[in-house]
């Protein structure tokens, strides 16, 4: 109990500060939205149109940061995040939800695959040690120094074109309208290989090291031995025993990168012009659109956090050493 | 449910590809919320055009030659009066609204008095001075407080109609995001999504032919590489975005079909010097620079051949929409690497090269900062070549690239030194001066400029000027306004025009042929033009 | 002396190979006997540890077995070499014939699993026909036979204390009726009282299961106490071999000698300790000859040049016991 | 070595001594906890008593958990102690930090169980001991002072030369080497008394003795105040002066070494000198050990049993030890010889008959 | 990006190779010293480090070209006068690639170096303090997990004028030390109860020096792999900020360098010298100091050190792996190792009658 009220605290203020600095930092970039409107069409929108767009955007040029505050977080509990100004006058509220959901189509189940598939070859390289697992370690660093969209783009080069059964980008065929449908997904899901194997390709390294690392440790235990002197199937020895026990520490770190989905991987969106979350955060960053980056800040925050409270509660069921009386 | 699914007729269209008689439009417009709303800047339709396909103008502009007359529209008749002040329209009959009512001189006053009347003018985004707005039978008459000769275009050609009946029931036409538009245009949405948008022909009730486009699909594209991607695999078929090098990149993955076409308009890009920076105040030395700017160089390296049509009047009009407006005294002139004329322009006003360095009057060496930011790849270019003029006649230059806020907020209070940026455009070449040399604009340093006259360019001639040319209500008196600016504009160098923008488009013809070009420019190329629904009603089924 | 259950020959055990490599059991003769207690003394390093897991092939990685035999005589059959025997068939061996009590027990048990899991997937393991419920029949009658309420069943490892996790573990080993259990410092982590408890338990348990052990330890004077026949190791090899009270009351080998007069004694006179000068030596850089000839005060000639070779002295009741050192010349070597 | 002579030493100077040493350590509070006013807390040393003399080493023999290492932590004012108080050379000291704890330190000097633990695997033996010199203001002006008294602490412990060890690191010591330089670093601060923490139960047998031989002869030549903390509680008889048995947080046996081993009077210390190897008792008779032993569970120390501590295991306990604390009761055999235990109490024995009181 | 290269947090509680008994030989102390260089991994992460260390110092000197400059070449490939070809200025992406190596590496130890500073103040105070302080310090850095540190760098350096060098590798400093920095303070709660720190306490030292002189050198190879960490992370986010174009690369860099690929749409039109160089030149020096980052976690747990030899042959000539569970047999003779013949009865003063001698197995 302590525990959970202790983590509870703990969440409680980090989001307060979390979205106070995400308040205050977008305030800090010079220029104001109705600039980068006018910049962002270079000469295809006209100067005059500059009087309107504040008015338009509700934009009061000498407003009090400290009222705009609590004007914030008035909003935030009631549910309201702004209008967008980039995509003025859809709510920001809108804005996310029509993207999140590719986010999370995207970078969510491409993490959670780079996750399993890394445990997995980790589990093989740690416990097979000498054998071909070995070689997949310096390849798959290699693949995770790359950058991301450098790994994109050259993937878009050399594997799409006219014939290619890999589109270059988008999320799903123009024209079909997100839906559960046999239309619709098997799409999606064709657009999503190319960016998936790109986030695949340079995040599975680090599954694969840790989790190698730790079944090197873990194959060393005592309980080990004893599993294999007990005469226990190979299988099961390195599953239940061993992989297992390897798991828990890295518990912690998929949390931490489910919580990233968002925010770290954004220049896949980008390259692949993938209609996710990621790329929307550019495009505000690109047009000042404050109420848009908070809302998309206060998006990631809170799934970090949620990620974190889903590992404190993964790590309550695996490991019973946390789960003391009490 | 799937036969239910709307996707079921989409699919089935894009795997019969010609037949079933789409058109895709792309533009590098990144993601996309829903919002139809025609008077919104920043709504879908208008950031990928298709308001223009729902709602239509009263009158068609053709930004390709821009002294021409506008085509009448959903007006029949448009006059105005010698002092541009009031204009009479006749509405025509037979335009029907999508929802089949029919359109009348009532939805024109509507618009119209729904713009002028808006909250703070949220909706009058060119800022046009209403003031009658009224009806009689199917005639309009409106009236304004100023001149409207730089402006009409606007007011007639780009102000979209929309039905009073609907309306005048929102409650906040600024805000509201008409999810299901009805307009007078020959296209209604059908689908909207983040993947695309999808308009269909209306089936009946268009006061002209139907288009032969059934069905027209909208993408967003995250960028040029991503929009030139799919342009160059036939994904989009018409799209307005620069192309690197576009003979390789796009012209050659099908050369009987792809095509560029790039017509030049009223509004150029140019390099704003800071005059009130010294040297630079001196006209001579801006001159000087002029004269060695390689603008060829700068129009095949930084502009692929064709983006940025190249400046070659040293008034800084664009070849082809500008021709008729260049002053009798430069017909003709044009400009041409010059470093010896300059070198020797400088050496009379005092300046003194040494070596490979220019030294001012005070013998201090003259060096200038360009700025740009730097996700403009054909600007960086532009001032790299610049650079690289500049310092054949001793100017040793140094390109910056500060992020775009920072840029934004230094070019607008006047704290560079040159940059490279864009006049406004519109139908006389008024735009482009105004926004070089208008003293009404002019602001002190420090203080922010935001709607022109960026280099702090002082001249009370050239403000009077352009007053004189908005304002005129004979042609005789605009010539000689309009004389007196280029003059200016020649002899102070205030900017250094180096291209214009163009109105053009990447297409493809291997479905649709029909498209405007240099041989007949019946419409801008450009698919978010309000021109852009002529080229859409112009296109015909390849054979 | 009853038949042998366990007959370890020759056996060469090293960590890693060529110029990395180091002999840490060198050429061990060793047999058990059905039903004795057999322990096993020597101080830290002497390869006392990997004796037990060479014997079972559970070392870890560098560990290999250079060379020997282990022939295990099962109760019904022929005798066989376990080091010869195919994974699989080495499987279906481990636990069921030969179980092995580890020295850390909070390391033995997997802290994830619940004890009941841990008990019952030896069985599962080796005995797939029981059902699920004769086999957690049996894993209670396991726990209670070493003394712990069958309600503990499911708790999990932290949740015991030290002797209790130990105790597992004892039961744990005997759940498949083994021939042999190897005991590794079973009790060095567990205080003197609980220590004589688990001990007192085990040695009740094999007169009532008939099992043999390997019991392995530095602590001689628990030996002597509780084991039938002492080994006692040096460097690798084992240096002198004899029934416990033999080794007690007159041990052969300087070294044993050694080790008895480290221990104070709690009763009676106040004894002379003589303790072992020096240090434990290096595995990589053996010395000549004997191994302990640096330390030994007895050490004269030959000890430097000539390795001693492990065999029955001519002296005394030389029939059961054998001893390596020059100073007891010896008649065949033993295995 | 030859064994020590009848542990009929003089009583020397007191050095250190503590009174009703108590420590207490707090239980991290639950949630319900914050409603009761209750705070829960680890008894890990309760009104603990002893003395250090110079010159004499004193053993404290306890069962894992029993709150030994608590007892030389707070003599070393390691940790703050809950009650009591520690007296250096008969005024009472409570220092923290600062100069203070510097001044305590130099005159006593703890030496850790774990010589692998002990010393910084970064640093060099010379590191270490120079900085003990240094600290205390023993390390001399010059370098070559320093030297000096380097190569003087490891002569000390016989660590000869003392080229040969000073540039290594620990990890190229053996454990008693390791061991020895620990000693070292305590002596560097020339203390009166020396508290080691179990100092040999990490190190191989064959090397103990020489270590416990070290400590001897020190104490012997630098009149030093030893208390010397064991679970072998046939160590203490060889090598102490006094013992001292704890349980569970308390003293339950004190005297010379020799009558606590040899008749001991505490069920508690009986049960422990019965449970220590003995090769002289027969493996046939190894099932001597009493079935009601107790279960051969330390009890909770947060909620100690009231009364004895040690009644729920004990064989003899009566009705009055489950409720009242025992206290120092003179055995008599010996001067100095005491049990916290009412079976020496007169008036208890008088009574009842020990023994028969448990079954009811 | 999230994903620690080393893992080191999770393999240093199981005691490393600082903790590991062995038993003393002279001279072995200074080979431990260089020990971490005979690690395969270590060496050639340090060559490949050490060169483009070289670069970056001399390489705007050997470039052979003003990287840009405009040359008469424009976009041509790869060729003797221009090894990795021109750009569309006729610039010569060799010369660009070589002069850029300086910024990224600035900024990337700058970066790292400003990040661990931080991370060590605040995660070794938290550690060793303790109470308040260590609730405030790690509050703050939780605070800094949570903000996704790219779009913060993002925002940061859009707020500075004219972004360089320096204000980037602050600024990635400054957003990236607080995962090091958890680190630091689990490792120095653990450090701060081993014995040898209670030891120097007892010895009389002060708090000061227990931090600086004992804890601190054995948080040195948690430190090192949270640099080397940072020093990867910090170049990705440098490169990534450039190619975006927020920064400005008044100087160059690789992101310059591919950004001005991408603007130019180099792939598209077969550039590939363009764009392939940067991409690989940051892929092998993240692959570089991937390889510091394992050889330092092998160093402190040297369960993870690549086996040696995992295939031994028996002497039957079989090949077995070395493998838990099974311990490889290499010879089921029941021969002993050493020949030896039993013990005569010699006279103890006597002459030594037989001679024996160790096999090699
Ligand atoms: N993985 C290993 N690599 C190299 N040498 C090893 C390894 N494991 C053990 N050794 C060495 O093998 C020798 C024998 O070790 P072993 O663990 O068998 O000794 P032990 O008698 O069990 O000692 P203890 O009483 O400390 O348990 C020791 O010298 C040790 O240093
Ligand atoms: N810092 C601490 N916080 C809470 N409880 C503690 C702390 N230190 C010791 N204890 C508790 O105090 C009791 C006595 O511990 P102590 O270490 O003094 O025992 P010990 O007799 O030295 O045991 P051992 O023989 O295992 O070293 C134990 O129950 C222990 O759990
Ligand atoms: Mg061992
Ligand atoms: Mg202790
Ligand atoms: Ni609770």
């Amino acid at each position: 109990m302590k525990f959970l009220l202790q983590r509870v605290a703990f969440y409680v203020f980090t989001a307060w500060a979390a979205i106070t600095l995400n308040f205050f930092i977008p305030r800090l970039i010079p220029g104001d939205p109705v600039q980068a409107l006018i910049t962002k069409y270079q000469g295809q929108l006209s100067t005059q149109a500059i009087e309107s767009l504040y008015v338009l955007f509700g934009i009061d040029k000498n407003g009090n940061v400290w009222s705009e505050y609590v004007d914030y977080w008035k909003q935030l509990f009631a549910g309201d995040l702004g209008l967008s100004f980039a995509f003025f006058p859809t709510p920001v509220s809108e804005v996310l939800s029509d993207s999140i959901l590719w986010t999370l189509m995207l970078v969510g189940v491409t993490t959670i695959l780079s996750f399993i598939i890394g445990t997995g070859l980790g589990v093989l390289a740690g416990w097979r040690r000498g054998s071909w697992t070995d070689g997949l370690l310096p390849v798959t660093t290699f693949f995770s120094s790359v950058p991301y969209f450098w790994l994109g783009i050259i993937a878009i080069y050399l594997l799409t074109g006219p014939d290619s059964f890999f589109p270059s980008g988008g999320g799903a065929e123009v024209g079909l309208v997100p839906a559960w449908d046999m239309y619709f997904i098997p799409s999606a899901l064709q657009h999503s290989l190319l960016p998936a194997l790109t986030i695949l390709i340079s995040s599975v390294s680090g599954w694969i090291l840790s989790m190698r690392n730790m079944m090197v440790t873990v194959s060393s235990e005592d309980y080990i031995t004893v599993a294999h002197a007990k005469g226990l199937p190979e299988r099961r020895v390195a599953l239940s025993y061993a992989a297992r026990n390897a798991l828990l520490p890295n518990v912690s770190g998929f949390a931490l990168s489910l919580g990233f989905i968002v925010g770290g991987t954004f220049l896949v969106e980008i390259v692949f012009s993938y209609p996710g979350i990621g790329f929307q955060l550019f495009q505000a960053l690109g047009a000042n659109d404050y109420p848009l980056m908070q809302g998309i800040f206060l998006v990631i925050t809170i799934s970090v956090l949620v990620a974190n409270l889903l590992a404190d509660v993964a790590y309550l069921f695996l490991d019973p050493r946390t789960r003391k009386e009490g | 449910a799937c036969s239910e699914s709307p996707n079921a007729a989409n699919k089935d269209n894009a795997a019969n590809g010609k037949a079933a008689g789409f058109l895709s439009i792309g533009m590098p417009n990144s993601t996309q919320t829903e919002n139809n709303n025609p008077f919104i800047g920043s709504s879908s339709a208008t950031n990928l055009g298709y308001r223009w396909m729902i709602y239509e103008p009263l009158g068609q502009w053709n930004n390709t030659k821009p002294d021409q007359p506008l085509k009448p529209w959903l007006a029949s008749e448009i006059k105005w009066s010698a002092d541009w002040k009031t204009v009479d329209l006749v509405i025509r009959d037979g335009a029907t609204w999508s929802d089949g009512k029919p359109l009348t001189a009532e939805d024109v006053v509507f618009t119209h008095t729904l713009i002028r009347d808006s909250k703070d003018g949220a909706l009058n985004s060119y800022a046009i001075p209403y003031d009658q707005i009224t009806a009689d039978g199917n005639k309009v008459k409106m009236t304004f407080k100023s001149s409207q000769f730089t402006t009409h275009h606007k007011v007639i050609g780009q102000t979209p109609i929309v039905p009073k009946h609907l309306w005048s029931t929102i409650a906040d036409p600024a805000t509201d995001t008409i999810k299901t538009p009805v307009g007078s245009g020959p296209f209604t949405l059908k689908t909207w999504s983040q993947t695309g948008i999808i308009l269909e022909a209306r089936e009946s009730g268009y006061w002209q032919e139907l288009p032969k486009v059934k069905e027209l699909r909208y993408t967003s594209y995250s960028g040029n590489d991503t929009q030139l991607t799919a342009l160059a695999s036939g994904q989009s078929e018409w799209s307005f975005v620069f192309i690197p090098d576009y003979q390789q990149t796009f012209i050659a993955k099908d050369p009987a079909n792809h095509k560029i076409w790039a017509p030049g308009v009223l509004g150029i890009h140019g390099l704003y010097i800071n005059t009130t920076k010294k040297p630079f105040d001196d006209p001579k030395l801006r001159q000087a620079m002029n004269m060695v700017i390689n603008r060829t160089d700068i129009f095949t390296q930084a502009e692929a051949g064709y983006f940025h049509p190249e400046i070659k009047s040293v008034t800084g009009l664009p070849e082809g929409a500008g021709d008729a407006y260049i002053a009798d005294e430069y017909k003709g002139k044009t400009f041409s690497v010059d470093v010896e004329g300059a070198k020797t322009l400088l050496a009379g006003a005092g300046y003194k090269l040494e070596g490979t360095v220019l030294k001012d009057k005070t013998g201090a060496p003259v060096t200038i900062k360009l700025t740009d930011p730097a996700p403009w790849s054909d600007y960086q270019t532009t001032l790299e070549i610049i650079k690289d003029n500049l310092s054949k006649i001793g100017i040793a230059a140094e390109v910056e690239k500060p992020n775009q806020n920072v840029w934004d907020t230094n070019v607008q209070k006047g704290d560079f030194g040159a940059t490279m940026r864009w006049t406004n455009g519109g139908s006389t070449p008024f735009d482009i001066y105004q926004t070089v040399m208008d003293g009404d604009l002019m602001k002190p340093i420090g203080t922010a400029a935001q709607q022109g006259n960026f280099g702090r360019f002082e001249s009370p001639e050239a403000t009077a000027a352009l007053k004189a040319y908005s304002n005129a209500t004979d042609e005789a008196t605009r010539k000689t306004a309009l004389a007196t600016l280029q003059k200016i504009f020649v002899e102070q160098a205030p900017m250094l025009p180096i291209g214009s923008d163009n109105v053009g488009a990447a297409y493809s013809t291997k479905k649709w042929v029909g498209w405007p070009s240099d041989a007949d420019s019946f419409a801008p190329g450009q698919p978010t033009q309000a021109g852009a629904l002529m080229v859409v009603l112009a296109l015909k089924p390849a054979a | 002396m009853s038949e042998p259950v366990l007959e370890i020959k020759n056996l060469n055990v090293g960590y890693g190979l060529g110029d990395q490599g180091v002999r840490a059991v060198r050429d061990v003769n060793l047999t058990l006997h059905r039903g004795e207690v057999l322990g096993l003394a020597g101080e830290s390093g002497s390869g006392k540890s990997t004796l037990a897991y060479g014997m079972t092939r559970l070392l870890a990685p560098p560990g290999v077995i250079t060379g020997g035999q282990v022939i295990y005589h099962p109760a019904e059959g022929d005798p066989y070499d376990v080091l010869a025997l195919s994974d699989e068939r080495l499987r279906k061996f481990r636990w069921a014939e030969t179980a092995i009590v580890f020295q850390g027990a909070m390391n033995s048990l997997n802290p994830v699993h619940k004890i009941s899991t841990q008990l019952t997937d030896v069985l599962q393991a080796h005995e797939p026909k029981m059902s699920e419920t004769s086999r957690l029949a049996r894993a209670r009658e396991m726990l209670k036979l070493v003394g712990i309420a069958p309600d503990r069943m499911d708790a999990y490892p932290h949740q015991l204390s030290g002797g209790m996790r130990q105790r597992v573990m004892i039961g744990m080993a005997l759940i498949l009726q083994p021939q042999v259990v190897i005991m590794d410092e079973p009790t060095t982590a567990l205080d003197v009282v609980m220590q004589r408890q688990i001990l007192g338990q085990l040695i009740e348990l094999r007169e009532r299961l008939g099992f043999s052990v390997i019991f392995i330890t530095h602590d001689l004077s628990l030996l002597v106490e509780f084991s039938n026949r002492i080994a006692i190791m040096y460097g690798g090899r084992i240096v002198e071999e004899a029934p416990a009270s033999a080794i007690y009351k007159d041990a052969l080998h300087p070294y044993s000698q050694g080790l008895l007069g480290s221990f104070p004694a709690l009763k009676g006179p106040r004894r002379e300790l003589t303790g072992i000068p020096g240090s434990p030596p290096d595995l990589k850089g053996m010395p000549t000859g004997c191994s302990f000839h640096p330390r030994c005060p007895k050490a004269f000639d030959p000890c430097a040049g000539n390795i001693p070779v492990l065999g029955r002295p001519g002296t005394g009741d030389g029939r059961t016991r054998s001893v390596a050192c020059w100073l007891h010349p010896t008649g065949e070597p033993v295995g | 070595m030859t064994s020590i002579p009848d542990a009929e030493t003089p009583a020397g100077e007191v050095v250190l001594e503590a009174i009703g040493l108590t420590k207490h350590f707090p239980v991290r509070r639950k949630l319900r906890d914050l409603f009761s006013r209750k705070h829960d807390a680890v008894h890990a040393v309760d009104d603990v008593n002893l003395t250090l003399r110079r010159g004499q080493v004193t053993a404290l023999v306890g069962e894992s958990g029993s709150g030994k290492s608590t007892v030389a932590r707070l003599l070393a004012q390691l940790y703050p102690r809950t009650a009591g108080d520690i007296r250096l050379h008969g005024t009472s000291t409570r220092v923290k930090s600062g100069s203070a704890f510097r001044r305590y330190c130099a005159q006593v000097q703890m030496i850790f169980q774990d010589p692998f633990a002990s010393l910084n695997p970064v640093h060099t033996i010379r590191y270490h001991l120079t900085r003990s010199l240094k600290i205390h203001g023993h390390a001399g002006k010059t370098a070559e002072d320093l030297e000096n008294a380097l190569h003087g602490l490891l002569n000390r412990v016989h660590l000869t030369p003392p080229e040969r060890y000073l540039d290594k690191f620990p990890h190229e010591l053996s454990g008693g080497q390791r061991q020895r330089v620990a000693i070292a670093r305590a002596l560097g601060a020339e203390p009166e008394a020396l508290l080691a923490d179990e100092p040999v139960s990490m190190l191989d047998v064959s090397i103990r003795l020489g270590i416990l031989n070290l400590l001897r002869d020190l104490k012997e030549r630098l009149d030093l105040a030893i208390l010397y903390i064991t679970h072998d509680i046939a160590s203490a008889r060889y090598f102490a002066d006094q013992t001292l048995v704890m349980y569970a947080g308390r003293m339950v046996e004190g005297g010379d070494s020799e009558s606590v081993t040899q008749s001991p009077a505490h069920p508690y210390t009986r049960l422990l000198i019965d449970s220590a190897p003995d090769p002289d008792r027969l493996t046939a008779d190894a099932d001597v050990l009493e079935e009601d032993r107790g279960n051969g569970e330390p009890p909770s120390l947060i909620h100690p049993p009231s009364g004895c501590r040690f009644h729920p295991r004990c064989p003899m306990a009566m009705p009055r030890c489950t409720t009242d604390l025992p206290v120092r009761l003179e055995i008599g055999d010996r001067p100095g010889h005491w049990a916290a235990c009412w079976l020496y109490d007169e008036a208890t024995v008088a009574a009842q008959r020990p023994g028969s009181a448990v079954a009811s | 990006m999230t994903i620690p290269t080393s893992s080191i947090e999770q393999v240093i509680p199981g005691q490393g190779a600082m903790a590991q008994p062995e038993a003393g030989k002279p001279g072995k102390a200074k080979r431990r010293r260089f020990l971490f260089l005979s690690n395969r991994k270590a060496a050639t992460g340090l060559i490949i480090l050490g060169i483009y260390i070289l670069l970056a110092i001399i390489g705007p000197w050997i470039a052979p070209f003003d990287p840009g400059a405009r040359g008469a070449d424009l976009m041509q490939g790869p060729s003797s006068a221009h090894w990795m070809g021109t750009t569309h200025l006729g610039q010569d992406v060799y010369s660009q690639l070589l002069v850029g190596t300086r910024s990224v590496i600035f900024v990337g130890f700058l970066a790292g170096i400003v990040a661990t500073v931080l991370s060590v103040l605040i995660g070794v105070t938290a550690g060793y303090v303790g109470g308040k302080t260590d609730e405030g310090l790690s509050a703050l850095s939780n605070v800094f997990l949570v903000i996704p540190a790219l779009p913060l760098i993002i925002i940061v350096t859009s707020i500075m004028e004219n972004a360089g060098e320096w204000v980037v590798a602050l600024v990635i400093g400054f957003t990236s030390w607080s995962w090091n920095a958890r680190v630091l303070r689990a490792q120095t709660l653990s450090l701060r109860r081993r014995d040898y720190v209670e030891a120097a306490r007892a010895t009389g030292e002060r708090s000061w020096r227990i931090i600086i002189f004992e804890l601190l050198p054995n948080l040195t190879a948690v430190i090192a792999s949270g640099f080397v960490g940072t020093v990867i992370f910090a170049v990705l986010s440098e490169i990534t900020l450039a190619f975006i174009g927020i920064t400005s690369g008044n100087t160059w860099n690789w992101g310059t360098i591919l950004f001005w690929a991408q603007g130019q749409q180099a792939l598209a039109r077969s550039a590939w010298w363009w764009f392939v160089p940067a991409g690989l030149a940051i892929a092998i020096l993240g692959t570089a100091l991937s390889l510091i980052n394992f050889a330092i976690d092998e160093f402190v747990s040297p369960r993870l050190r690549s086996a040696g030899k995992t295939k031994i042959k028996t002497n039957t000539g079989r090949t077995v792996r070395m493998r838990i569970g099974f311990t490889p047999v290499l010879s089921n003779s029941p021969e002993p190792h050493t020949r030896a013949r039993p013990i005569p009865a010699v006279d103890p003063h006597g002459a030594t009658p037989v001679v024996r001698e160790e096999a090699t197995p």
